[in-house]
């Protein structure tokens, strides 16, 4: 094997008031022909950063002020514009990990992959077209003839990354970078989308760079590993190597943040349900106005099921399956249309208004994204003491109490006065549960509440959940994409599909002896699954 | 908030701005210091150019008054027009559009055609009707502005609301019990003042532009001494004396300049997402 | 949906939008003192009550304003938009005269400030941040904070009086008999100064509105996916920024071309333009109700037109909204 | 004379209609002079002359007029003219439709056409200013054959003028222009020697004088610019400039003083009015000179003027004692401007500058014409400015003003000030009737001089308004209307 591209003492320095001088400094590494490489790290390590600068697109502002980039003999950063250029879509292939932006939403995707042709004068538009076509097929994409003139957004997200692979296939290049390309997809499509990569590969016979988080996809595609922190390469070495016997401890941490999926033992359920939902359905209608037809999804089908006292009950289910409208439901952000939520045998649909802002104080909700659920205007304290003062407790009580969650979810005094963007994204979500716990509540609602989060920082605010959960006998209503997570913290599971539960069970039960089809190819798609299941016994 | 004002000083053009804005503002709240005498009175002969005469820096018109004197007071009429009429604006935009956007439905339609109505109508010729019914007066010059600028902030609003009442913290205060009331006014409204303000601030400047039109037409209050009047008064000796209308043109050009480059210092200042792009 | 019943579906609610501006127009402008009688009386030099009940009466201005007002109305659905008191001719006839040289006065200054303000306004963000764009968006901020009747007052007073280059009022040289090339050369030359002093705002707002919008497009990922392809800039600038930016020029401009159609009742009065805005003005200050109400009728109704035809314009450049679907 | 050539004229604002039988402003006569005609014309020392008729008399006890028409005169559609016309004319339509002429109509018998050349009007009592309504404007001639049993109103033909005169109706292009064609038919030989008249519609002061300066328009009638390029304007080369052609309107600027209610109710206020008001600072600098400060009811350029009144010269100490002698506290009063341009609100600011000066406190009334109109009409003001036509005798133009018979709600044209002197009515009453021309001075010098005491409105200016032309344009202003009597004699110098 050969080298396709070499990196030497690499340094990208930032603008001034970027948050430290250079995205990455002094790194060097080599990518082979015919290899897939990861480069994994935390957010903000620098690893778009690096690619970008590999293909010539760094941000205004960010420039290379050192190193060197051989590729096929010449060095990428010392070449002119326009010679740059014209390796670009044709020698290196880059795509995207927002399939959506990603794509020119007025031109039709034929002509986007076709437009890679006319960047580099080949063939006439004719053959471009046929090109295009076949490439489309390659990709995975069915019926190209309609696809061909289809604009991105009649494309799910699945789709348009194929067709942003097939536009950095178009001229074969000999590497292709990939930046994330399957962060933005459910676990299902990134799955099929992971496994077109590898085969493209390996027929192709590229050498690609991959970006990514997430060392399930690591260990599902890579041949080599590069770690990154803070601009530096702490590790480097094949996948097998890094992910077995990791040398830094920043890669140990790293993986031992990852949940495994050694499965609980389960605990019998002996309390009674504090959350009874019975034949719960909901379906979106959104009106289009006086002459528009009207779109009507199902999101959630006839959905039944307990929470007892003190259980962890995780929703899971592809995007889509109507677990959000589920969580909402039952706190009546949403309205159902139908079925019953009985709160400790009360029912919540029963409520006025006035009554139903009383009652709310018993179920409470921690949301996925921990920067939008508080508002950026309001400090921390009243953020958290809102609630409980809106429900009749005095203000000095109410701030004490903030002050005290702040410290049993590990957050220091000081922070009460600060604003929402002074802290980080962890910090956030813990204020977030913080102002759920403020209610006293029986039952919370975590909706996707650590899927924003790096690996590390998910595993935190994981314990903490799990401790809280523990001390305070809380009720849990778990909802995530990711089955690693729930089988980390879940008594139970519920699998959703299309708005309908399709199984329900203690969560070894569902792991071990699947009973839906649609559960066993859930957990069939998530990357990574056979180390993973390695690892956890191994440790 | 420190934050915001180095972000706001970082901008030479918001500064120079507000520079122009302070001077016209200071000299119209101390005209009467300035000139003690009524901008009205005939001074000096008429027609004489700009620092000719002592004590008549910009010389004087074809009754001979004072025009330094008549542009100090003209910047009290601007101002307080484009105050005035801008909060009467907001006054009425902000809740239209706030309700609109929160509770959707019917009242959102009901709400939407009223606004989409006035913006049928050109607005500078509903100004002038209305200028025209209510007669001539500082409070219907106002009022007859504040009355076709106020859509535009409906509008706003209306789509600010629509996009912050389906952020999560809303959700969040809604769990914590807050009535709708609460939760529009303490909760979404003040996350959408920034493009308000910055909307107000240009609001001000096209204010200023539409009483110095509407003046010019003859539908200006005869009372008051504004630079719009100064322009309509002097057009007819424009070849005589064209310094007479240029020099109030050149005030106007200046507030609206000034409210405008603040207005854009206020949007890069309140918006730094947006700040980073105009660079 | 298809274009022709989304067309359907806004000229059904255009329909009722217009029928409640001719209600609220017709008693706000009554509410008005004065009556076009005692104007035109007035400006008879000499009148007595006979002659003025003679011309109330022949108005139609002695029936209480329920009748005259159901008259109107009942008029207006059947295209009949009255009779002008002042200009003593059927009103939709003097709207329909004076039309097309407002059309034509807003359409070039609309033309002409839309293509400068998009061509200005990409050459600024291409040099975004250089002295060349302080320059352009500088002289934009000129012509946006200027008023404009001043701006055309000072454009007279150059070009017509110092330079004699170009007449300062009128649509054509009176009498002259022009035909064919010449004629249209006169028009032009008529319309140079209007059509400019007019344009010269929309410019600079069109201007900055394409700089702001090339510049937050040009951020956007699928831009980094075209040079990713290796296209040249000239090809990324113009296939990918430049319509992606222009979606909210376009709708800018339609609600302003429209607008724009009565509203140049001070352009039209400082160069003699004999269109629908100074007709406007001239009705107002003789209380000719009739006309005053069909000028606002007409308006109102471009207005909602060029609404229209912002949409289909829209629909045409982003296939998400001519599938009816979210954006 | 040499033939051909074509005139343009500002016309401003543009006329509602050009069928001057029903409608009589200013822009209408100036564009309707050339298509219609009178029995008679007037000079510029407003001696009658022939036009329609040849020739007139007046029976002794001016009783009897008897007018000989001329012979062969056709209308525009090829009718001939005839005395039935002028029957038809005077006792049918105008009557119905002419304000000011049906005033004069009530001193009038009959009126009768014993051949087809020949026209007697009968009246009841002597009425000396009866010579001088055969003016266009006051009693233009209209076609019988056309208006006859029609609802004169609506009649279509007043979209296509049809008169006598000098010039044809040809085209209006509604906010541009008004063309007028040479009458072929005309019965002068030879005349008019134009070929064509362009009446240009430009709203805007300011481009009138543009136009004017760059050739566009050759014609400035009077007050169509602003006085300021007035005085600009004839200091051009090759621009000639005329005062004369105003005799017979005479326009006299005037303020009316509410006498019914507020301080303006007081006598000592208005002379204090006077007094104060600098009217020689106006003429001079707002009316660049032009005009005459008036003196009295009636203008110097009118019949039976008398000089032998208190003159009010600015004398703002005087005007403060007779405001302290009145007692007066401060009640603010309000100025009407007249809203027919820059000069009047000028004029409007002045005297509130005067009258402050004084210690009187103002407040400027904003309003457009109607709003003018309508508050005048309704006695909705303290001081208002206007100005009025005399035209050419103070039985016609000036007594309405002034007699208690004329107070009446809702016009701007008749006793507007609400002033009611018994006395002084009978003597107006006695010296319209009076043959005597001697007797009738008297009286009027007996009028002047006890209204000027009363100052029952305060007497301005004797407006002049230049009429501004192309020195190449000749014999443009002849008669005692100038402009508005057409431009029949008009020749362009080659
Ligand atoms: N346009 C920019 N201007 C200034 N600094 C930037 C810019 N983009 C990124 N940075 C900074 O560069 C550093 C590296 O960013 P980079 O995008 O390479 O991280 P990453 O490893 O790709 O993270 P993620 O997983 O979140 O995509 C970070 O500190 C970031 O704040
Ligand atoms: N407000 C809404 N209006 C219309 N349709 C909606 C609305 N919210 C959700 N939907 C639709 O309802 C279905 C279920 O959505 P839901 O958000 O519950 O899915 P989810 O399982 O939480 O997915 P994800 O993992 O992506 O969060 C989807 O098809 C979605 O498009
Ligand atoms: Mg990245
Ligand atoms: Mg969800």
């Amino acid at each position: 094997m050969s080298t396709a591209l070499s990196i030497h003492d690499l340094a990208i320095a930032l603008p001034a008031g970027a948050d430290r001088a250079f995205a990455v400094r002094n790194i060097s590494f080599d990518l082979q022909e015919r290899e897939i490489l990861c480069v994994v790290g935390e957010s903000g390590s620098g690893k778009s950063m690096t690619a970008n600068a590999l293909m010539g697109l760094l941000p205004d502002l960010v420039h290379v002020t050192e190193g060197a980039a051989v590729f096929e003999g010449r060095d990428l950063f010392s070449l002119p514009d326009s010679a740059r250029r014209a390796l670009r879509g044709d020698r290196i292939g880059m795509i995207f990990q927002e399939p959506m932006s990603a794509l020119n939403p007025l031109m039709r995707i034929g002509d986007q992959i076709a437009e890679v042709y006319e960047a580099h004068n080949r063939f006439t538009p004719a053959e471009r077209k046929e090109r295009a076509l076949s490439l489309i097929g390659e990709v995975g994409l069915p019926d190209p003839e309609k696809i061909i003139r289809a604009y991105p957004f009649q494309l799910s997200g699945g789709q348009r990354q194929r067709a942003m692979i097939a536009m950095a296939l178009a001229l074969d290049p000999a590497i292709l970078i990939a930046d994330e390309p399957t962060t933005a997809l459910d676990v299902t499509t990134q799955a099929q989308i992971l496994e077109l990569i590898k085969t493209i590969q390996q027929r192709h016979g590229m050498a690609v760079m991959f970006i990514t988080h997430d060392f399930g996809v690591v260990a599902e595609i890579a041949d080599r590993v590069i770690v990154m922190r803070y601009g530096d390469i702490v590790e480097q070495g094949s996948a097998a190597q890094v992910l077995e016997a990791p040398q830094h401890d920043y890669t140990r941490a790293l993986l031992a943040a990852i949940p495994s999926d050694s499965v609980p033992e389960p605990h019998p359920v002996t309390t009674a349900p504090v959350l009874e939902v019975r034949d719960l359905r909901k379906t979106y209608v959104t009106s289009g106005g006086l002459f528009k037809p009207t779109r009507s999804v199902t999101a959630i089908d006839g959905v039944s099921f307990t929470v007892a006292r003190g259980e962890v009950l995780g929703i899971v289910g592809e995007s889509g399956s109507g677990k959000s409208t589920v969580g909402r439901a039952i706190v009546r952000l949403v309205e159902p249309d139908s079925g019953q939520i009985l709160l400790d045998g009360e029912d919540m649909n029963a409520l006025t208004p006035q009554q139903l802002r009383h009652a709310r104080r018993r179920v409470q909700m921690i949301f996925q994204d921990p920067y939008a659920s508080l508002n950026p205007r309001k400090k921390i304290l009243s953020a958290i003491s809102e609630g409980p003062i809106t429900q009749g407790v005095p203000v000095a009580e109410a701030h004490a109490r903030a002050r005290e969650l702040l410290d049993t979810v590990g957050l220091e005094a000081s922070a009460a006065e600060r604003f929402p963007h002074e802290f980080s994204g962890g910090q956030r979500q813990r204020i977030g549960i913080a102002r759920a716990l403020a209610m006293d509540p029986d039952l919370i609602i975590a909706d996707e509440a650590v899927s924003a989060l790096d690996v590390s920082i998910q595993a935190q605010v994981l314990e903490l959940l799990r401790d809280l959960q523990q001390r305070l006998g809380l009720s849990l209503l778990f909802i995530t994409h990711d089955l690693r997570v729930a089988a980390q913290l879940c008594d139970r599971i519920a699998v959703m599909q299309r708005g309908k539960l399709v199984e329900i069970g203690p969560v070894s039960d569902v792991f071990l002896t699947p009973k839906a089809e649609y559960t066993r190819n859930l957990l069939a798609a998530v990357p990574g699954a056979d180390w993973g299941n390695r690892a956890a016994t191994a440790s | 908030m420190s934050d915001f004002m180095t972000r706001f000083a970082r901008n030479r053009g918001a500064l120079l701005g507000l520079l122009i804005l302070i001077c016209v503002v200071l000299l119209a709240v101390f005209a009467p210091l300035l000139f003690p005498d009524s901008p009205w009175k005939m001074v000096q002969r008429p027609f004489l150019p700009p620092l000719a005469v002592e004590g008549m820096p910009l010389g004087t018109d074809t009754l001979g008054r004072n025009v330094a004197a008549g542009l100090v007071y003209g910047a009290r009429v601007s101002l307080i027009v484009g105050l005035v009429s801008t909060a009467v604006a907001l006054l009425i935009g902000i809740p239209l559009g706030a309700l609109a956007g929160f509770y959707g439905g019917w009242i959102d339609e009901g709400a939407m055609r009223f606004t989409e109505f006035f913006q049928t109508i050109p607005s500078f010729a509903l100004a002038i009707v209305l200028v025209a019914i209510l007669e001539p007066h500082l409070t219907s010059i106002t009022l007859a502005i504040a009355i076709v600028s106020w859509p535009p902030v409906a509008r706003l609003v209306r789509a600010e609301v629509l996009s912050l009442r389906r952020r999560e913290f809303v959700d969040a205060a809604r769990l914590a019990g807050l009535s709708n009331m609460r939760i529009l006014f303490g909760h979404i409204l003040p996350n959408a003042m920034s493009p308000i303000i910055v909307m107000a601030s240009l609001m001000v400047a096209t204010a200023i532009l539409l009483e110095s039109s509407l003046s010019f037409l003859g539908l200006g209050d005869p009372n008051i001494m504004s630079w719009g009047y100064m322009i309509g008064a002097a057009r007819t000796v424009i070849r005589t004396a064209w310094w007479l209308s240029f020099i109030p043109g050149v005030a106007i050009l200046l507030t609206v300049l000034a409210l405008n480059l603040i207005g854009e210092g206020l949007n890069d200042a309140l918006n730094p997402r947006l700040a980073r792009k105009g660079r | 949906m298809t274009l022709l019943a989304a067309i359907l579906a806004r000229a059904a609610k255009a329909a009722i939008t217009l029928l409640m501006i001719v209600i609220l127009n017709f008693f706000l402008i009554h509410a008005a003192p004065g009556d076009p009688a005692a104007v035109m009386a007035g400006e008879n030099g000499a009148a007595d009550q006979i002659y003025i009940d003679q011309l109330r009466a022949q108005f139609g201005l002695d029936q209480p304003l329920y009748v005259q007002f159901y008259k109107y109305v009942g008029g207006v659905l059947q295209l009949d938009l009255g009779y002008s008191y002042r200009q003593q001719m059927p009103v939709l006839d003097l709207i329909l005269d004076r039309l097309p040289a407002t059309l034509l006065l807003t359409m070039t200054a609309f033309g002409m400030s839309l293509l400068l303000g998009v061509v200005f306004g990409l050459a600024a963000a291409a040099r975004v941040g250089r002295w060349s764009d302080s320059a352009i968006t500088g002289m934009a901020l000129l012509f946006y904070a200027t008023p404009l009747y001043w701006v055309a007052l000072m454009a007279v007073l150059l070009f017509s009086v110092q330079l004699n280059w170009l007449p300062a009022f009128g649509y054509e040289s009176v009498g002259a008999g022009y035909t064919g090339l010449a004629m249209v050369l006169d028009r032009l030359r008529h319309l140079a100064l209007p059509a400019l002093t007019l344009g010269l705002f929309f410019m600079a707002v069109y201007l900055r509105m394409t700089r702001s919008s090339v510049l937050e497009v040009s951020q956007m990922d699928f831009v980094k996916t075209a040079r990713a392809k290796g296209l040249s800039e000239g090809i990324i600038r113009r296939r990918h920024i430049l319509r992606n930016a222009l979606l909210p020029v376009v709708t800018l401009a339609g609600l302003q071309a429209g607008q724009l159609v009565g509203g140049a009742v001070l352009t039209e009065t400082v160069f003699a333009w004999p269109g629908i805005g100074r007709l406007m003005f001239d009705s107002l200050t003789a209380r000719d109700y009739n006309t005053l109400l069909g000028v606002f009728l007409v308006s109102a109704a471009m207005v909602i037109l060029f609404n229209i035809l912002t949409d289909i314009v829209y629909r045409l450049i982003d296939p998400r909204i001519a599938a009816g679907g979210a954006a | 004379q040499d033939a051909g050539g074509r005139l343009d004229i500002v016309v401003q604002p543009e006329p509602p209609s050009l069928m001057l039988g029903l409608v009589s402003n200013g822009p209408t006569q100036l564009v309707a002079g050339d298509i219609y005609e009178s029995l008679l014309r007037y000079d510029t020392d407003l001696n009658p002359q022939p036009s329609l008729a040849k020739s007139w008399e007046i029976s002794e006890g001016g009783l009897t007029y008897t007018f000989h028409l001329r012979d062969g005169v056709k209308w525009h559609d090829g009718a001939p003219f005839t005395a039935a016309d002028v029957v038809f004319s005077a006792d049918v339509f105008l009557r119905k439709t002419h304000a000011r002429l049906r005033v004069s109509l009530e001193h009038v018998d009959s009126i009768t056409a014993p051949d087809d050349l020949t026209v007697v009007f009968q009246l009841k009592e002597p009425f000396g200013p009866f010579i001088g309504v055969f003016e266009a404007g006051t009693m233009p001639m209209v076609p019988e054959h056309i208006y006859k049993d029609t609802d004169f109103a609506n009649n279509p033909a007043n979209n296509t003028p049809i008169g006598t005169g000098p010039f044809k109706f040809d085209k209006w292009e509604k906010g541009s222009y008004i063309h007028l064609v040479k009458n072929e038919d005309y019965y002068l030989d030879g005349q008019p020697y134009l070929d064509e008249i362009y009446y240009r519609v430009i709203p805007d002061a300011a481009a009138r004088a543009v136009a004017f300066e760059n050739g566009d328009v050759n014609v400035l009638p009077g007050g169509s610019i602003e006085n300021w390029d007035v005085a600009r304007l004839i200091k051009m080369d090759n621009v000639c400039s005329t005062g004369k052609g105003w005799e017979y309107f005479a326009p006299h600027a005037l303020a009316w003083l509410n006498n019914r209610e507020g301080p303006t109710s007081h006598k000592e206020f208005r002379q204090a009015l006077m007094y104060a008001i600098d009217r020689e600072f106006v003429k001079d600098v707002i009316w660049n000179g032009y005009g005459t400060v008036a003196t009295g009811p009636i203008s110097s350029r009118t019949k039976f003027y008398s000089d032998d009144v208190n003159h009010y010269d600015y004398n703002p100490d005087k005007a403060r004692a007779l405001l302290k002698q009145m007692g007066y506290d401060g009640t603010p009063v309000r100025i009407l401007p007249l809203p027919y341009g820059e000069t009047w609100k000028r004029w409007g600011e002045a005297m509130k500058q005067n009258l402050e000066e004084v210690g009187v406190s103002v407040d400027m009334v904003a309003s457009d014409v109607a709003g003018w109109n309508q508050k005048l009409g309704d006695w909705d003001y303290d001081i208002a400015f206007t100005y009025m036509y005399q035209y050419g005798d103070p039985a016609l133009g000036v007594a309405r003003n002034y007699l208690a018979s004329n107070i009446a709600k809702g016009s701007p044209w008749n006793n507007v000030e609400g002033y009611a002197n018994p006395e002084l009515d009978a003597k107006w009453a006695a010296a319209a009737i009076e043959p005597d021309v001697a007797k009738r001075q008297t009286l009027y010098d007996e009028i002047q001089s006890e209204i000027v005491e009363d100052v029952p409105v305060a007497w301005l200016l004797e407006i002049e308004f230049p009429t501004i032309y192309r020195c190449d344009v000749k014999d443009l202003v002849t008669t005692a209307i100038g402009v508005n009597d057409g431009a029949r004699d008009a020749w362009i110098e080659k």
